[in-house]
């Protein structure tokens, strides 16, 4: 039964990768890779229930929560040109 | 016999999810747009992902492991749709415009 | 403090969740660790409504039934549009105007437009929202603003 | 990025939460996958979050980069000083049997002690990489 | 309570600079930081002489790290081959703290220098985590922190050629321990285990299986590029010549050595000489390869305008020698193979020293620019001048030592053609040595250069030379000692291994 | 004899430079303190001469280098018959070296002297050697010290120079020599100076032994046997005292030392003889007689034909020892101390009329012998030692060597020497003739005098030195015949 | 089983393509965001492969932190890459061909894949680890009780390592260097 699922998103998974390598924007492969992220969390927690062994749901998760920080990170750097960028900077030592 | 209801119930479910997805993927290579495909990507993100995890709880039972899918779709919930704002804002600013904006404003 | 406390309880309530042992010295830690994410959070400044919506609470369940009926609705819709191809869609942008809710309404307004498959906000500033929606029937519903007085709803209660 | 509303209420909302999960998987590395290393990463994808979102400077006020160097160092010291600790009580490095009357509970005690200094070195030095990468992209006009 | 300490020296070299690196940290200011880095160093050094002490009297020591018996646990094995290692690195170190205050406040900035120190640590615990570890994988993640902290280190030069450097070595180190872990993976999964003694006595029975060849040859390319034996060699004259100079006397001295070390210990220990020298050509190979090392980098080093350049150009040759001598798969071969690694590490640590207080002096170490210093920088050159006769081998210096074991083992196994080429490169030696020595004190000073920068360097960075000098001058009047250590090393590992 | 006395012997100088380094503020004491440094050498090594006479043979061991090879010095007539003539010869030199450093205003003039002091230091170190290992280390350490003084003027010809004098003896020292001395080891075992040698029972055949004895004698490139000869005309750049004590004492003295030393010690006679094993050099030694006479006459340059004159004479000296007879031995090591006190003489002359003149080319030297009287004098009883005619040193080398050839009936060598002998008149006695019989072409100034007293007085005692030896020939035969042993 | 091995070898597919489209490209930003796919993909077949602890972490730094790492670095740099010497992409290709030669000439005698007497299994370790660990630290996830306890001291490495990575980064950006860096460049 996971199997199914299991097929479905991999292939979704497929498509979606086309789409990454088609592009034609930037913006168009990071949709693509974002939904791929969404997609892995589904595909993990159908392998966890797949190999019976449901704590994988914890690597689920962790993406679910962090995985969309690569994507702002992304977006950011494309409007900025920087990552810590912000209004209000000063300069000043860190080591 | 509920166990027999759950497995199908949740069967269902996760073969919908996955036919979500695997429309949404086929979407995302059909739509015209940036703009359209975001909606196609959508599908999967809501749609799939809540099939298919909810049949994943059917199969779980009540317990801690529901508990934690619970959450998994509450973040995604979140953060899904905030990075497809974030991706779709970006965008605009960029000055990315639907291809089909002209016919649609008239 | 009502902040803290709250998100305090947020977090335990997560932990016990996630954590399924409960053995003393696995609770002691998990305690700890409530503690000190809480004490962070405020040393970040993002302990405030914006973060621990306390108000939201009761309406809440009610909220995220009527969103996910959207939800499935327009996802049924978007799915047979996506198999027919683009003869299917006719995209538009539309604007409405945001300028009723708090910051944090704006943004459950915003995610759940982006969350329900065929609309998407693309834009949110100076009180308006842009939204691109993959059909006229999709940009007339939110022009028609069901969804933002649901928020509103959600936000102030009754209105 | 502060400008961006949902962004910013939605990481308000979501670094609580991965906080807790970091501080999870910390102390959970008994029994589920994951253990120091991860949390200090998921850890610090929070505060890398936090920093993208209101901006370095703003992050730097809350944790600044000495106590990242002072915390950083504490993590080795932390695991070290186990290892210490084990040779100062009668054992080998890092034999955690010699920590409590019982060697289970010691190995217990051990691993999670180590962990986390792991967890505490790990998060600390992504955070201050972060720091010292982002924040210096726009200010400086590059030479390239 | 004090046996159960001195029982604990094998864990403490590595664990006490490995600590103290984060106390240096949290000290952070530059004097406080040094302070640390010189206790630690000189606490190391006197634990590895304890070491090396109670190896040549008791045989090796064991030491089962938390306590889980070998193979369960990580293994620390010293026995009287990597017990000299041991002192070799522990007292570089030692003597490169008291050097590397003066040389280092010139060439970085006070807010970075307590970095430096913790940097030089993490250096140090690799290394000697590397040579004293009895455990395939452990070796790896010591190898991993020396050679991070190496490429932070060597991109602190002076010239902004450093970090292209750095970089260069960066990319091929990586490709070496990759090539490490390869190794020892596929040797684990041959035969399930990591700890060295036990992979000895499992591997025999899958030596004819293509995965445990391809284990040893990933190994030895992938130690090969660390010890920069040619080919691999490309990253080193870079690294070394932008480098700051006490980094460059420290990691010239034992980086490569350590790496050298840990080849032989695969190939002798782990794989066993018979396999690797009768089973598979590794010894044709390595011979040929030295051979070319041998007189190739000699000639490139001839071609130099940077001292700092040439002297690295060198140790590519000189690391020639002391893959010739093991590959020789003789007691007397390794034994000189060992002999060369301590010499060389002496020699060249003297060399960068002496002219990283020329550098310190004059802040450039072109041949052309150091003209005439014989005169202003009397000690300083005559230090180099005795360095380089130890390098090209002049009896009564620890060179002649290494290259009298050297000759006479490569003469006993009957390859009189390496010999001819041991010699050749050796003078070879004399023509680049040569040419600096002419430059210090044959060749008038630049007038308007001696106006500014007359005078020696700092005493400390002198005695620290002078030291490692004396122990060149020391080991080539009286080298019993050292020639019976190495040959009882040389011994226990033949023994062992085949 | 204390072991003692020897160490302190090596040491006395090479400590003592340490003193002259320290007095390089004030010259005049410098000086004062080589000067005797040199003769309080000279004292303890005649002291020595008793007890080596009564066959005392003091050895002492100071540590080993490797395994089983000791630092070790032991004296034995050879020996001190070597540190004698470089112990007599130093204080002079020294002596002679403030007068024409002076003459001269060189620069560098304490490293000069520490260099000096030095070289002397190797060349005990050489004479006292107990192993070949040892002297290995002494015969390197020569080779450095004595490198600063060849490149002395520090100008583009001297470091030329200098490159071809280190790159020389460097080489053949590392490349031949030192692989000598490790297939010796790994022979034999054992390095140490044996009466009767170390190879005759470890089964090297003739091959072998022809083989290994080529590789000593070209490793010591010192001793200049053709074609390791090329350092010996360049490192004439240097200071004249530097070629004296270089082309006199020193250097090449140690060279063929060394040759005569192992020779006897390391091959012994009988071996070396019943082996054959030096015998080509029989025929190489001749050769390079001949050929560097027959150079020496074609240079106009004096310090030049000087040095060939040197080529040819060491290679008496290796002739000597190639006969592997005692009789070649002892005609070998006579020869060291008659060339010694000869060549010195002549290079003290050639470095005199430098001084006083400027001149360095034997053209230029027609009528000068009125001018320097005393030292064209001395040139000629140097020269006429070096050529072998009684009542002079030389002729007692010279009548060893022949009979000792004759010894082996080696008649073609007898030819040889003849021949050589002739060609010694040519190009020796080429330049007091003209100096006294020829009128220079361009009229020699009045102003000429004689060099420095400093100068002239060290030559005028080597050249009575060079008288002297003809009668005191028979104590030195004695001396090294009693090492040699009975027989051969 | 075999669903399994099929699973494998399409995720195995997947990993390939991607990593060829990294190959390709040359604009740096799609690389940053692929090479996050890429773990993503590995992550999944570590789960498969029941490494959860190797997928967790894998999860964790490929999914956010190292494209942040990887995007901060464009910060500092060029988001193109500069068209590289033909010489040197042939010795890269020589030396990743050669590397992939062998490592397909060592998978040639390897043991099959999740066969239960490989040396790995039949080794006591595995005993140790497995069965004897329970009584011994009795942690019910085993790999945290090999990575703190039974090889604790490597984990004491690796965490040195990262504080290394730290320093190092820190040495070398450390912000107070960028004046005299510039005046000097």
């Amino acid at each position: 039964m996971f199997i199914a699922g299991l097929i479905g998103v991999a292939m979704t998974m497929l498509l979606v990768l086309v789409r990454v390598l088609a592009g034609p924007t930037v913006y168009d492969r990071i949709l693509a890779i974002n939904l791929f992220g969404t997609k892995t969390v589904l595909l993990i927690a159908l392998l966890g229930f797949f190999a019976g062994r449901p704590e994988f749901l914890d690597l689920a998760l962790t993406y679910a929560l962090i995985n969309f920080i690569g994507t702002i990170a992304v977006l950011k750097f494309m409007q900025y040109g920087d990552l810590g960028w912000d209004s209000d900077a000063r300069d000043d030592a860190d080591v | 016999m509920l166990g027999l209801i759950a497995d199908i119930v949740s069967w269902l479910l996760i073969v919908t999810g996955a036919l979500a997805c695997v429309i949404s993927g086929y979407g995302m290579l059909r739509m015209p747009d940036l703009y359209s495909r975001i909606h196609a990507a959508s599908v999967a993100d809501t749609g799939g992902m809540l099939l298919i995890l909810i049949g994943l709880m059917f199969q779980a039972g009540l317990g801690l492991t529901t508990a934690k899918l619970v959450l998994i779709v509450v973040f995604l919930l979140i953060t899904s749709p905030t990075a497809t704002h974030a991706l779709a804002r970006a965008a605009r600013q960029d000055g990315v415009r639907p291809a089909s904006e002209k016919r649609a404003r008239r | 403090m009502r902040y803290l406390l709250g998100l305090a309880t947020g977090l335990a309530v997560l932990w016990l969740l996630l954590s399924g042992h409960y053995a003393p010295l696995t609770m002691a830690l998990g305690a700890l660790s409530c503690v000190f994410v809480v004490w962070l959070c405020r040393r970040l400044g993002i302990v405030s409504h914006e973060s621990v919506p306390l108000h939201l609470l009761p309406r809440l369940p009610g909220y995220t039934l009527w969103l996910g009926l959207q939800i499935v609705r327009s996802n049924v819709d978007v799915a047979t549009r996506l198999l027919r191809g683009r003869a299917a869609i006719s995209p538009r942008t539309v604007i409405i105007d945001t300028r009723t809710h708090d910051p944090l309404g704006q943004a459950i307004l915003a995610n759940s437009i982006t969350l329900t498959p065929g609309t998407v906000t693309v834009g949110l500033e100076d009180n308006e929202a842009i939204v691109h929606a993959l059909t006229e029937d999709g940009a007339a519903d939110i022009e028609a603003g069901t969804m933002a007085r649901r928020v509103a709803r959600l936000e102030h209660g009754e209105s | 990025m502060r400008e961006h509303t949902v962004l910013r209420v939605v990481a308000q909302l979501i670094i609580p939460p991965i906080l807790i999960f970091a501080l999870y998987v910390q102390f959970h590395g008994d029994y589920s996958p994951g253990g120091g290393f991860q949390a200090g990463v998921i850890g610090a994808s929070a505060i890398i979050l936090y920093g993208l979102i209101f901006g370095v400077e703003a992050a730097r006020r809350a944790i600044p980069p000495t106590a990242l160097r002072i915390t950083a160092s504490l993590g080795v010291l932390i695991y070290g000083g186990t290892g210490v600790a084990t040779m100062l009580a009668g054992g080998n490095f890092l034999d955690y049997d010699v920590l409590a009357h019982d060697p289970i509970h010691g190995q217990h005690y051990g691993l999670l002690i180590v962990e986390f200094g792991v967890g505490v070195t790990v998060a600390s030095i992504m955070i201050a990489i972060f720091y010292v990468f982002a924040g210096r992209g726009r200010v400086e006009d590059r030479d390239t | 309570m004090i046996a159960h300490f001195v029982s604990q020296f094998p864990i403490l070299v590595v664990v006490v600079p490995l600590l103290t690196m984060p106390l240096v940290v949290l000290a952070h200011r530059a004097f406080a930081a040094w302070a640390l880095y010189l206790a630690c160093t000189w606490a190391v050094f006197a634990m590895a002489c304890a070491l090396f002490a109670r190896v040549a009297t008791h045989g090796p020591i064991d030491y089962a790290v938390g306590g889980w018996a070998p193979p369960f646990g990580i293994e620390l094995v010293i026995d009287s081959f990597n017990a000299v290692v041991l002192l070799l690195v522990a007292g570089m170190a030692a003597i490169n703290s008291i050097y590397a205050r003066a040389s280092l406040a010139r060439e970085i900035e006070p807010e970075r220098l307590y970095l430096v120190y913790a940097l030089m640590l993490a250096c140090l615990a690799g290394l000697i985590g590397i040579t004293v570890t009895g455990d395939a994988f452990n070796l790896f993640v010591f190898l991993e922190i020396s050679s991070l902290s190496s490429y932070a280190l060597i991109a602190m030069g002076p010239k902004r050629r450093a970090l292209l450097s750095s970089f260069q070595y960066l990319i091929m180190g990586t490709v070496g321990g990759t090539f490490l872990l390869i190794g020892v993976g596929l040797a684990y999964m041959m035969t399930g285990t990591l700890n060295m003694a036990d992979l000895a006595t499992r591997l025999p029975a899958v030596f004819d299986t293509r995965t445990c060849q391809a284990a040893l040859a990933f190994i030895v390319v992938g130690l090969s590029l660390k010890a920069a034996l040619f080919p691999a060699h490309i990253w080193l004259p870079n690294a070394y010549t932008y480098a700051p100079s006490s980094v460059t006397a420290f990691i010239a001295a034992t980086s490569t050595k350590v790496a050298v070390y840990a080849l032989i210990r695969f190939v002798f220990t782990v794989f066993g000489a018979s396999y690797a020298f009768e089973q598979l050509p590794l010894n044709q190979v390595l011979l040929g390869l030295s051979a070319i090392a041998m007189i190739a980098a000699s000639l490139a080093a001839i071609f130099q305008t940077d001292v700092k350049r040439l002297l690295a150009w060198s140790s590519v040759a000189q690391m020639g020698y002391i893959v010739t001598g093991f590959a020789l798969a003789s007691t007397a071969g390794l034994s000189a193979s060992l002999v060369h690694i301590v010499n060389h590490g002496l020699i060249k640590g003297a060399l960068f020293m002496a002219v990283g207080a020329m550098a310190w002096r004059t802040r450039t170490t072109s041949i052309n620019d150091l003209a005439g210093l014989g005169r202003t920088m009397p000690f300083t050159s005559a230090a180099f001048v005795v360095g380089g006769l130890s390098l090209i081998g002049v009896p009564a210096t620890a060179g002649f030592i290494s290259k009298w074991a050297l000759l006479s083992a490569i003469l006993a196994a009957g390859h009189y053609l390496i010999a001819a080429l041991v010699l050749i490169a050796s003078l070879l030696a004399v023509i680049y040595v040569g040419k600096v020595v002419e430059a210090l004190y044959f060749r008038p000073r630049d007038a308007e250069a001696s106006n500014h920068d007359a005078g020696e360097a700092p005493l400390a960075m002198q005695i620290a030379t002078w030291a490692l000098i004396a122990l060149n001058v020391a080991i080539g009047l009286h080298a019993s000692p050292e020639l019976t250590a190495t040959g009882r090393a040389a011994h226990a590992l033949i023994g062992g291994g085949a | 004899m204390s072991g003692a006395w020897l160490i302190a012997l090596v040491a006395w100088p090479g400590v003592m430079s340490l003193a002259i380094g320290a007095a390089g503020r004030w010259p005049n004491l410098r000086e004062a303190v080589s000067v005797i440094t040199g003769l309080v050498l000279l004292a303890g090594a005649i002291l020595l001469i008793g007890p080596i006479a009564a066959g005392e043979r003091p050895s002492v061991t100071l540590f080993s280098i490797l395994p089983g090879l000791d630092f070790t010095f032991t004296l034995e007539p050879l020996g001190l018959v070597f540190a004698l003539v470089a112990a007599t010869l130093w204080p002079l030199t020294t002596f002679y070296a403030a007068g024409y450093m002076r003459g001269n205003r060189e620069g560098h003039q304490t490293r000069f002297f520490i260099c000096f002091a030095l070289a002397i230091s190797a060349a005990i170190g050489i004479a006292l050697a107990g192993n070949l290992l040892t002297l290995f280390l002494f015969y390197e350490m020569m080779t450095l010290v004595t490198y600063p003084l060849v490149t002395h003027h520090g100008d583009a010809e001297s470091r030329v120079s200098g490159r071809i004098y280190l790159g020389v003896l460097l080489t053949t020292s590392i490349g031949l020599f030192l692989p000598a001395i490790v297939i010796t080891w790994m022979l034999a075992g054992t390095l140490t100076f044996t009466h009767g040698g170390i190879l005759a029972n470890t089964g090297l055949g003739p091959k072998g032994a022809m083989a290994l004895y080529a590789l000593f004698v070209f490793g010591i490139g010192k001793a200049a046997v053709m074609p390791m000869h090329r350092w010996l005309p360049s490192a004439m750049v240097a200071p004249t005292p530097v070629s004296a004590l270089l082309h006199a004492v020193a250097v090449v003295k140690a060279g063929v030392f060394s040759v005569l030393k192992i020779t006897v010690y390391i091959f012994g006679l009988d071996y070396a003889f019943k082996t054959g094993a030096s015998e080509p050099f029989l025929w190489l030694a001749s050769i390079t007689i001949i050929l560097a006479s027959v150079i020496a006459i074609y240079c106009d340059n004096l310090k030049k034909r000087l040095a060939y004159s040197t080529i040819g004479q060491l290679s008496y000296i290796v002739l000597g020892s190639a006969l592997a007879t005692k009789l070649g031995a002892v005609s070998g090591s006579l020869h060291i101390v008659t060339h010694a006190f000869g060549k010195i003489t002549l290079f003290f002359c050639a470095g005199a009329i430098y001084t006083a003149t400027h001149r360095k080319y034997v053209s230029q030297l027609n009528g000068m012998g009125r001018a320097m009287p005393l030292t064209f004098a001395a040139f000629t009883i140097a020269a006429l030692s070096l050529i072998g005619l009684p009542p002079m040193g030389g002729a007692w080398s010279k009548w060893y060597l022949m009979s000792g050839s004759a010894g082996v009936e080696e008649y073609a060598l007898l030819g040889v020497l003849a021949l050589s002998s002739l060609l010694n008149i040519v190009y020796l006695l080429d330049i007091p003739a003209r100096a006294f019989f020829l009128r220079g072409d361009n009229n020699v100034p009045t102003a000429i005098r004689e060099a420095p007293a400093a100068c002239v007085v060290p030559l005028c005692l080597t050249a009575a030195g060079c008288i002297a030896l003809f009668f005191a020939a028979h104590p030195i035969i004695d001396f090294v015949s009693s090492a040699l042993g009975e027989g051969a | 089983m075999t669903t399994e091995i099929l699973l494998n070898f399409g995720l195995l597919v997947f990993l390939v393509a991607v990593a060829l489209a990294l190959a390709g490209m040359r604009h740096l930003f799609p690389v940053a965001m692929l090479t996050g796919l890429y773990s993503l993909l590995s992550a999944s077949l570590f789960t498969l492969l029941n490494a959860p602890d190797v997928a967790l972490t894998e999860a964790a730094v490929g999914a956010g932190v190292t494209t942040v790492l990887f995007l901060a670095t464009f910060g500092l740099t060029r988001a193109r890459e500069k068209p590289v010497k033909a010489s040197r992409q042939v010795i890269g290709l020589v030396v990743t061909f050669a590397t992939g030669a062998m490592l397909v000439y060592a998978s040639l005698d390897m043991p099959h894949f999740g066969a239960k007497d490989t040396p790995v299994q039949t080794h006591p370790l595995r005993h140790e680890y497995l069965v004897a660990e329970q009584h011994e630290i009795d942690v019910p996830n085993t790999v945290t009780a090999v990575l703190a306890s039974y090889r604790g001291y490597d984990t004491l490495g690796e965490t040195a390592v990262v504080f290394t990575a730290g320093l190092g980064v820190l040495i070398l950006l450390g912000r107070s260097r960028r004046g005299k860096r510039s005046n000097k460049a």
